[in-house]
């Protein structure tokens, strides 16, 4: 795979937990590569199938949705539904021949700036090696 | 080069006027070809509007093919290429193709009195018409119009009705009561049966929605008007303008093509799938 | 196969003393081997009911047509519908009855067990016969296939004719009846998700090729959903267009109408369509395999439901179609949901 | 929407310094919907905020993006700048491009274009933002507080002094909690009983606080200003209007049960008062242990001897109803279970206590009258080993979060038994030592200079019982000598948890337990008082271990914080909550079903959006399958566009 | 004209066309027959109906019209608007059933007329249309003697290859027909005598086999008009799942639906496309109002018919049906188009 070739991430952050997180990874100056754009959303519980499978479509090469840890919900139990679903998801991705790096879920607190810096960072070199995604994409 | 059926001319947004605002908003708009293109039409046909990334639409054309400056719609924001249009202002660039359909027979018409018959948004293809006999007065009998609207906000060409109101006898009238409102009051079909319009020598063109349609037919058919001499538009869902695509139709006539206006004595010969 | 004989002689009475509307079964086809859906009205019609192997079709789809027709009319008949289910369509029942879709009391429900056999395979009959066309196809007393073609009879075992969800069918009598017209015989079955296994054992990228194949046939025609009792809504989220519009619906929300995928039948979208037809079926599908039996294109979409089937079972232990208490599989949890997959 | 603005700020260099500000700035420009796009070098400054203001005012704009630092900071500023200029502040949003893009990355132009799309996802959402107004509810003037002890009973105290009516639930026949338990407090080792029962007191005698002891919180629905509780009230069996604490039942009492208030090292009879200072004072017939549970037949001799016939055998469990418009929970911890700790003989050796049950022991009211004996023969312990993070910080077997209280604690049970036991020894097992707070050090110190406390660091391996004595074996880090120790009693500092039936409480309350099962606050640095759900609040232990001075400050802020609700005549709640699009809703009831607020219902075939319940989370969004229920300006529109503004260009 | 090609030598003649871009149905590892792009290999005409008529091939299921795309020049956004007419490449299809042509010639009309239909102009006018007589029906549901057709018709065909044992009898209509003839003229024969005799008797012994028939088409035709209204079309279409199968898979239907597919929202650029629709779908007459003048499966089964059995020949004089009989074979619930029209017929006899 060319040297230059930059994966597009888009990440779908709670509001409460990971997108704090991920405020704090910026607070704290960490560093981390530029390719994932977030997307706010309340909970990890309101991403539906749809966003996963639109953004794949629209051209990302990784997804990633990440909520609040178990327990820790500022909705209560969003994530629990996320985790049922998500699963379900990237098990059906899997199936038709997406490679199982591209789609991803995590668990990131306010507090956890440096899980944050670190999921990205893998995220993206595991994103590298395989290049371009076409399968779920359009025209590409 | 062979003519593309499908391809629109660019036309440029030159005027916009919100007529009606709220929840049934309705916009009139000029456009201007932007290249200059020839656009020869005849009243009553229509128009195939693109806003480019949403779609098309088929709306007819209110302004008087005698007037060659620019084309006149009005339209009701009800779908999505109709709210997209309401969103664009002067200057913005849409699409247009056609003209399309049959138009009104007005050379048929010469000689007699014509009575139009509007509701809501159906002022709209009459509108051309009117303006076309206003423009030959002399070529016609006496004129009159017949208009309602479900409530006086609804009212579209407000001023340019006060203007009418000089040349021909304009009944306006809105569905409920309203403290100021001193016409009538009550459905378009009763302000027909109310004002009475003579059969003898006249015409009677209706349009608007299907069952105002259907119940002014019924009551001209009371005041004598014979099917011959009523005339009105069928409105379907349309994607090519041309008689291919399939959707339109009403028996073997495509509306589109072969329609919009139809005589009463001809449109009640095909299956009522409007 | 059950003997319909007392089923029949139930149907009259529903229909002689008007309990039910009408009654939704299987009558003769007039295109080859294969029955057809029957709409019985009168008493005397009975009798037209057929009951074999070829009674492939899920009936319950036409439970949805029965709403839509009911939200139509201004006085609409609330007498139930009779119905026949098989097995696997009683789950379909039960499903619709979970998400309120129907009442219990709008169906009047004739089950009939297939016992040991099941259903029909039109592609694996195609394949056996090579290019003949069927006529008839019958069981006889040793529970083998009879398949009569023009140039004579041809005998074949069941398992060479079933369909695969038949041979691998948790329940192959109705879970859920007013009446039940045969035995709750259960075949034994040792890998209830085996048709798997084929697509499973593949690598990633010869799944994706595998299914690159299949699903670039697609034309879009929507047969699937359209045969699917499950696909109920009046507006797929995969349409571009509303179609649920009443007098209510704004002109912005008909203009704000998602484009999750386009029309075209592309690659891409192809896979979009099926792939969220799949995830909004996750815990909802019962296997009666009408998609890919009514897929002109022969895509086989079963493997796709089958396939979050079986992870439902596996990640969640949850099992669809026996219980209408139960919560649908997305709308529930467990705090030991596995999340291995989660950072 | 057609018409928006972009405001790029540079924030100094936090942002400019890493992000072309310019460059964004026109490549927005290029929106179709974006009229106006300027940067400015500190937007939140007044005259950045006039920018705004003015912009909207001249370019009539209908959606505002501020492409700047984390909305948790300046959504407000500029929502409340957009709101002064005429537009509805739900018009405006903010682009994330200070934490979550310049200061994490160093490659400009990568920058750039990442803030780029982020700016234009924003674009993309305001786009089709509604003009929303904030939902209004009126508010019960009413607090209810779960919990009697110093928390629950402080809360009350706060809320009651500014003038509302508090309802106080404590479980127990009492109030008082754990800290009534305890003999002196740390580190001024004032009497705690002393201290606290004038609180009790005067809880007990407000004219604006209900108290309802043992009763239990059974069920709460509504919301923010409007819950609706249901209370249950067990009977007590004893009309303590009577009652005149003579005593004499529980003389007769034939049945001998455990004494909770001395956690097991005394007995108590069927029929008693928990201890003399009880509030309210008044005894109690435990129903779960009379009748006898083996002979099933209720003796009758305390009705019999009661000559006031203050007891009542027909009294029934009682649901009581209540109306109140903020909650404060205070449902303090218990200790870590004995059976967990079956590696230090806890519950094995009647002379290995926790230290609860040392506070007893040292406690003048307690069971030796506060002289220090061996549970098993009555003897003064002459050598005594405490052990610290008894089943805490450890988070392979036990609990992984230390407990905060027990190294100040422990110190204090080590100086007393000093000063009860002048000869006798005592040993601190420790990992470290924790002493932050006014005059904790000095009082560690204090232990070990004055009373010649042995400090030993490092872990208890061992512990059994040989010849009468407790063996100790662990190990010193510090010298790494081996310690054997034949002690006479072991005092086990142990982990503190949520308190039984916390977590059956939060379900109830539809709060959020974090990890360990202590109730979750709604920001752990910004919110530390107020509980996931608005309206709830927590004080105590219940949300972490802490020592009484944290637990009183936690108490009288969520007490200002319940006031500050109380004082309002009306509520507002966010309105970006759930919708339903009634035509395509098949009302199977799957987003009900998922709804963590009870906020949606089904009625005739489709479901209905309670707003005020609706907190906005979008669950049922997911749920859908036909995308019929959306959250207001965070529609799956919105997010469809915005997933094609993060991927574009 | 009229030639004589040998078995043996048609695949030598398939590959000589290689100027053209050369379609001829296929049977894939599962047993479905499909017409493919001839890529070289094996190729023969021992085929049996495929899924999909050519009609893909004239009239393909998406079909860019045009591109667009907003540009920002300076300060001034202009709007471009880029035609795309399909590549015009000659085509030949060779295997097509005798009714499939008959289907052309019927979308001819329809792509005709007033509004010609440049995209498939383009397309048609380079595609020669080699025809294969079924001497043998492809399908069970074959009933294209009922409906003016016979399996060696010749409208919309250039040649006609009608099967003699050993060789292929080769009929030219048009001269595009002869082009093909000439690009490998040493293969062919003139036909003897007997040869004609031959190919006469294998018409008309083909005529026979054909096992399905709707008695009366055009009285059928006249019929209808009078049963617009009749109750017949919601008991016909009772098992209706309101799918595309009958519609998409027929070689004479050609309905479409004219969208844009926006590719980047901003800056703006996408196409204008086409692709098939449906009459049996419920959204294609629906109103942006919400009204629907056909609501029901009813009203859209019988504006199928309707479609084929008496508009068509109102305009055109000719039935829209070809009788392949592939909505018969592949309607998931057995609604047999001679089935209703037979009740049309027997309608209130």
């Amino acid at each position: 795979m060319a040297e230059d070739y930059e994966p597009r991430i888009v990440a779908f952050l709670c509001k409460w937990c990971s997108s704090a997180g991920s405020d704090l990874a910026g607070v704290s100056r960490m560093e981390y590569p530029p390719n994932v754009v977030p997307i706010q959303v309340m909970c990890s519980g309101s991403v539906s199938p749809l966003y996963i499978f639109s953004a794949f479509n629209k051209g990302a090469d990784g997804v990633l949705v990440s909520g609040c840890h178990p327990g820790d919900c500022h909705y209560i139990k969003g994530n629990y539904y996320a985790r049922r679903r998500l699963n379900l998801v990237k098990k059906l991705l899997e199936y038709v021949g997406l490679e199982t790096q591209r789609f991803q879920m995590s668990w990131v607190s306010a507090a956890e700036g440096t899980k944050f810096t670190q999921i990205i960072k893998d995220f993206v070199k595991e994103l590298k090696p395989l290049g371009p995604q076409t399968k779920l994409r359009r025209n590409p | 080069m062979e003519l593309n059926v499908y391809t629109p001319q660019l036309a440029k947004i030159v005027q916009t006027k919100d007529e009606v605002v709220g929840a049934r908003a309705i916009k009139t708009f000029r456009t201007e070809f932007a290249n200059g293109a020839r656009f020869d039409y005849r009243c009553g046909q229509c128009a195939m509007l693109s806003v480019f990334g949403k779609g098309e639409a088929m709306i007819s054309i209110s302004s008087s093919p005698l007037i060659k400056d620019y084309l006149q719609f009005s339209i009701l924001r009800t779908g999505r290429v109709t709210a997209a249009l309401h969103d664009m202002e002067v200057g913005d660039l849409i699409g247009v193709r056609g003209p399309y359909g049959n138009g009104f027979p007005m050379d048929a018409w010469q000689g007699k009195n014509l009575v139009f018959i509007g509701g809501g948004i159906g002022l709209a293809p009459l509108w051309s018409v009117v303006q076309t006999a206003l423009l030959r007065k002399s070529e016609f009998g006496a004129l009159s119009l017949i208009y309602g609207a479900r409530t006086s906000k609804d009212i579209v060409f407000k001023d340019e009705l006060a203007d009418l109101k000089g040349q021909m006898p304009v009944h306006l009238s809105i569905d409920v009561a309203e403290p100021d409102w001193k016409e009538f009051v009550g459905f378009v079909p009763t302000n027909v049966l109310e004002k009475k319009p003579s059969p003898a020598n006249t015409i009677a063109i209706t349009c608007g929605p299907p069952i105002m349609i259907k119940f002014v037919i019924k009551n001209l058919k009371d005041l004598k008007f014979e099917d011959e001499q009523i005339y009105t538009t069928v409105e379907n869902k349309m994607k090519c303008g041309i008689g291919k695509c399939g959707r339109c139709n009403i028996g073997f006539h495509y509306v589109c093509k072969d329609g919009p206006v139809y005589s009463w004595a001809d449109l009640k010969k095909l299956p009522q799938e409007y | 196969m059950a003997k319909i004989e007392d089923l029949k002689e139930e149907a009259k009475k529903l229909l002689r003393e008007g309990k039910v509307k009408y009654i939704i079964g299987y009558g003769a086809g007039s295109n080859g081997w294969l029955a057809a859906p029957l709409f019985i009205k009168k008493p005397e019609d009975v009798d037209k009911l057929v009951w074999d192997p070829t009674c492939v079709h899920n009936l319950v789809r036409f439970l949805v047509d029965e709403k839509r027709r009911k939200a139509r009319q201004k006085q609409p008949d609330k007498r139930p519908v009779g119905i026949m289910v098989k097995g696997c369509d009683s789950r379909a029942v039960v499903v619709l009855l979970q998400e309120k879709f129907i009442d219990r009391s709008d169906v009047y429900i004739l089950g009939v067990s297939c016992e040991k056999m099941g259903v029909v395979d039109d592609a694996k009959l195609a394949k056996k016969l090579a290019g003949k066309k069927a006529k008839r196809v019958e069981v006889d007393a040793q529970d083998r296939f009879v398949v009569t073609t023009e140039d004579g009879k041809i005998e074949m075992a069941a398992e060479e004719l079933l369909a695969e969800r038949c041979l691998e069918c948790k329940a192959n009598f109705p879970v859920i009846y007013d009446l039940l017209s045969g035995e709750k015989t259960k075949r034994p079955l040792d890998k209830p998700f085996g048709s798997l296994e084929k697509i499973e054992s593949l690598s990633a990228a010869d799944r994706s090729s595998f299914w690159k194949e299949q699903l670039d046939r697609c034309i879009r025609c929507y047969a699937c959903r359209s045969a699917c009792p499950m696909c109920y809504c009046d507006e797929c989220v995969v349409d571009s267009i509303n179609l649920a519009v009443t007098a209510d619906t704004t002109a912005d929300e008909k203009a704000q109408r998602i484009h999750w995928i386009q029309r075209s039948a592309e690659s891409s979208e192809n896979l979009v369509y099926h792939l969220v037809r799949a995830i909004h079926l996750a815990g909802r599908c019962i296997d009666c395999g009408e998609c890919e039996r009514a897929c002109p294109l022969d895509i086989p979409l079963r493997f796709l439901n089958k396939k979050l089937e079986k992870e439902a079972k596996e990640l969640f232990g949850y099992e669809v179609g026996f219980d209408p208490a139960l919560p649908a599989l997305i709308s529930c949890f467990r705090d030991e949901d596995p999340q291995d997959f989660i950072r | 929407m057609k018409r928006t603005g972009v405001f790029i700020c540079h924030c100094g260099i936090n942002i400019a310094g890493t992000v072309d500000v310019k460059k964004v700035a026109e490549e927005l420009a290029k929106h179709p919907s974006v009229v106006h796009a300027e940067d400015y070098v500190y937007m939140c400054s007044d005259p950045g905020q006039n920018l705004i203001e003015q912009a909207i005012r001249e370019k009539k704009l209908d959606g505002v993006v501020v492409a700047c630092c984390s909305p948790n900071l300046h959504e407000t500023t500029f929502r409340n700048a957009a709101k002064r200029a005429g537009l509805n502040s739900f018009r405006c949003e903010i682009a994330n491009i200070r934490e979550q893009c310049s200061w994490v990355h160093k490659d400009k132009p990568k920058a750039t274009q990442k803030a780029t799309k982020i700016a234009r996802s924003a674009v993309e959402k305001v786009r089709q933002n509604e003009s929303l107004d904030a939902l209004s509810v009126p508010v019960t003037r009413r607090a209810l507080v779960v919990g009697g002890g110093i928390s629950g009973l402080q809360a009350a105290l706060d809320i009651a002094n500014t003038g509302f009516e508090v309802i106080l639930v404590e479980r127990n026949p009492s109030v008082g909690g754990h800290m009534i338990q305890l003999s002196e407090t740390f580190p001024t080792l004032d009497c705690s009983q002393c201290i606290l029962t004038p609180k009790m007191v005067e809880v007990s005698k407000h004219p604006k606080i209900k108290l309802m002891t043992y009763s239990e919180v059974q069920d709460v629905s509504g919301y923010v200003g409007n819950f609706k509780v249901k209370i249950l009230k067990k009977p007590t069996y004893v009309d303590p209007a009577k009652c005149t604490l003579c005593d004499e039942c529980t003389k007769v009492c034939p049945i001998v049960v455990p004494n909770e208030f001395d956690l097991g090292l005394t007995g108590r009879r069927a029929i008693y008062i928990p201890f003399p200072q009880a509030i309210p004072a008044s005894y109690t017939l435990d129903d779960k242990n009379c009748p006898d549970p083996f002979t099933t037949i209720a003796c009758g001799k305390c009705a019999d001897v009661c000559n006031p016939k203050a007891i009542d055998f027909d009294q029934k469990p009682e649901i009581i109803e209540a109306e109140v418009g903020v909650i404060i929970v205070a449902t303090g911890y218990d200790l870590y279970d004995k059976e967990n700790m079956a590696e230090y003989g806890f519950g094995k050796y009647a002379d290995v206590l926790d230290g609860l049950q040392f506070e007893r022991l040292c406690s003048a009211s307690g069971p030796t009258m506060g002289q220090i004996l061996r549970p098993s023969d009555h003897k003064e312990p002459k050598e005594v080993v405490f052990i610290q993070c008894s089943g805490s910080r450890d988070p392979e077997n036990h609990c992984a979060y230390c407990s905060k209280i027990c190294c100040m604690y422990t110190a204090k049970h080590a100086m007393l038994y000093k000063h009860h036991v002048h000869d006798g020894q005592a040993y601190i097992f420790y990992i470290d030592i924790r002493s932050g707070g006014k005059g904790y050090e000095e009082f560690v110190q204090r232990a070990v200079e004055e009373d010649g406390v042995v400090y030993l660091r490092g872990k208890v391996s061992k512990v059994f019982e040989e010849k009468g004595k407790i063996m100790v074996w662990g190990v010193d880090t510090l010298t790494g000598r081996s310690i054997e120790i034949a002690a006479d009693m072991v005092v086990l500092a142990q982990a503190m948890r949520p308190s039984t039936g916390a977590q059956e409480l939060a379900k109830k309350l539809k709060l959020a337990l974090d990890k360990d099962g202590f109730l979750a606050e709604a920001h752990p640095k910004l919110r530390p008082v107020e509980s996931v759900t608005a309206g709830m609040f927590l004080a105590g232990a219940a949300q972490a271990p802490k020592d009484i001075p944290e637990a009183v400050a936690q108490a009288s802020g969520a007490a200002a914080k319940a006031v500050a609700i109380l004082s309002q005549d009306r509520l507002f709640h966010s309105p970006t909550v759930a919708k339903v699009i009634s035509n395509l809703c098949t009302g199977c009831g799957m987003c009900v079903a998922v709804c963590p607020y009870d906020a949606l219902t089904l009625k005739d075939g489709k479901v209905e959006v309670n707003e005020v319940l609706c907190e906005g989370c979008g669950t049922c969004t997911a749920t859908c399958l036909r995308s019929a229920i959306q959250v207001k300006n965070l529609t799956q529109q919105q997010v469809a566009e915005m997933i094609n503004a993060c991927l574009g260009g | 004209m009229e030639k004589i090609l040998a078995k043996k030598s048609f695949p030598q003649w398939v590959k000589k066309l290689d100027s053209w871009r050369v379609y001829i149905p296929r049977k894939d590892e599962e047993g479905r027959w499909n017409y493919f792009e001839a890529d070289g290999g094996e190729v023969s005409l021992d085929v049996l109906q495929t899924t999909l008529p050519p009609k893909k091939i004239l009239f393909p299921q998406r079909e860019v019209f045009l591109e667009f795309a907003k540009t920002l020049a300076g300060n001034r956004e202009t709007l471009e608007i880029k035609e795309v007419l399909p590549e015009v490449k000659p085509t030949v299809i060779i295997g097509a059933r005798p009714c499939e042509a008959r289907a052309a010639w019927m979308l001819d009309e329809v792509f005709g007329g007033e509004f010609k239909d440049v995209y498939y102009w383009k397309r048609r006018d380079q595609t020669t249309l080699v025809g294969f007589a079924c001497t043998t029906p492809p399908s069970e549901n074959c009933f294209c003697t009922s409906v003016e057709g016979s399996p060696h018709s010749e409208e919309g065909l250039d040649l006609l290859l009608t099967d003699l044992g050993d060789r292929y009898y080769v009929q030219s209509m048009t001269a595009k027909g002869e082009k093909l003839i000439s690009a490998a003229k040493a293969l062919f024969e003139e036909p003897k005598p007997e040869a004609k005799k031959q190919v006469k008797a294998a018409h008309a012994e083909s005529e026979k086999k054909i096992r399905r028939q709707l008695k009366d088409a055009r009285p059928i035709a006249q019929k209808l008009k009078g049963m617009f209204d009749s109750p017949l079309w919601d008991e016909e279409s009772m098992s209706c799942l309101r799918c595309g199968i009958c519609t998409y898979l027929c070689p004479s239907c050609h309905c479409f639906d004219i969208g844009d597919e926006v590719e980047s929202p901003s800056p703006l650029k996408g196409q204008r496309v086409r692709t098939w629709d449906t009459c049996q779908f419920p959204d294609f007459t629906m109103h942006s109002s919400g009204h629907n003048p056909r609501p029901d499966k009813a009203s859209r089964l019988r504006q199928r018919l309707l479609h084929k059995f008496q508009y068509f020949i109102q305009v055109y004089d000719k039935f829209m049906c070809v009788g392949c009989g592939r909505c018969i074979t592949l309607c998931p619930v057995g609604i047999d188009i001679i089935k209703v029209l037979d009740k049309v017929r027997d309608h209130g006899a």
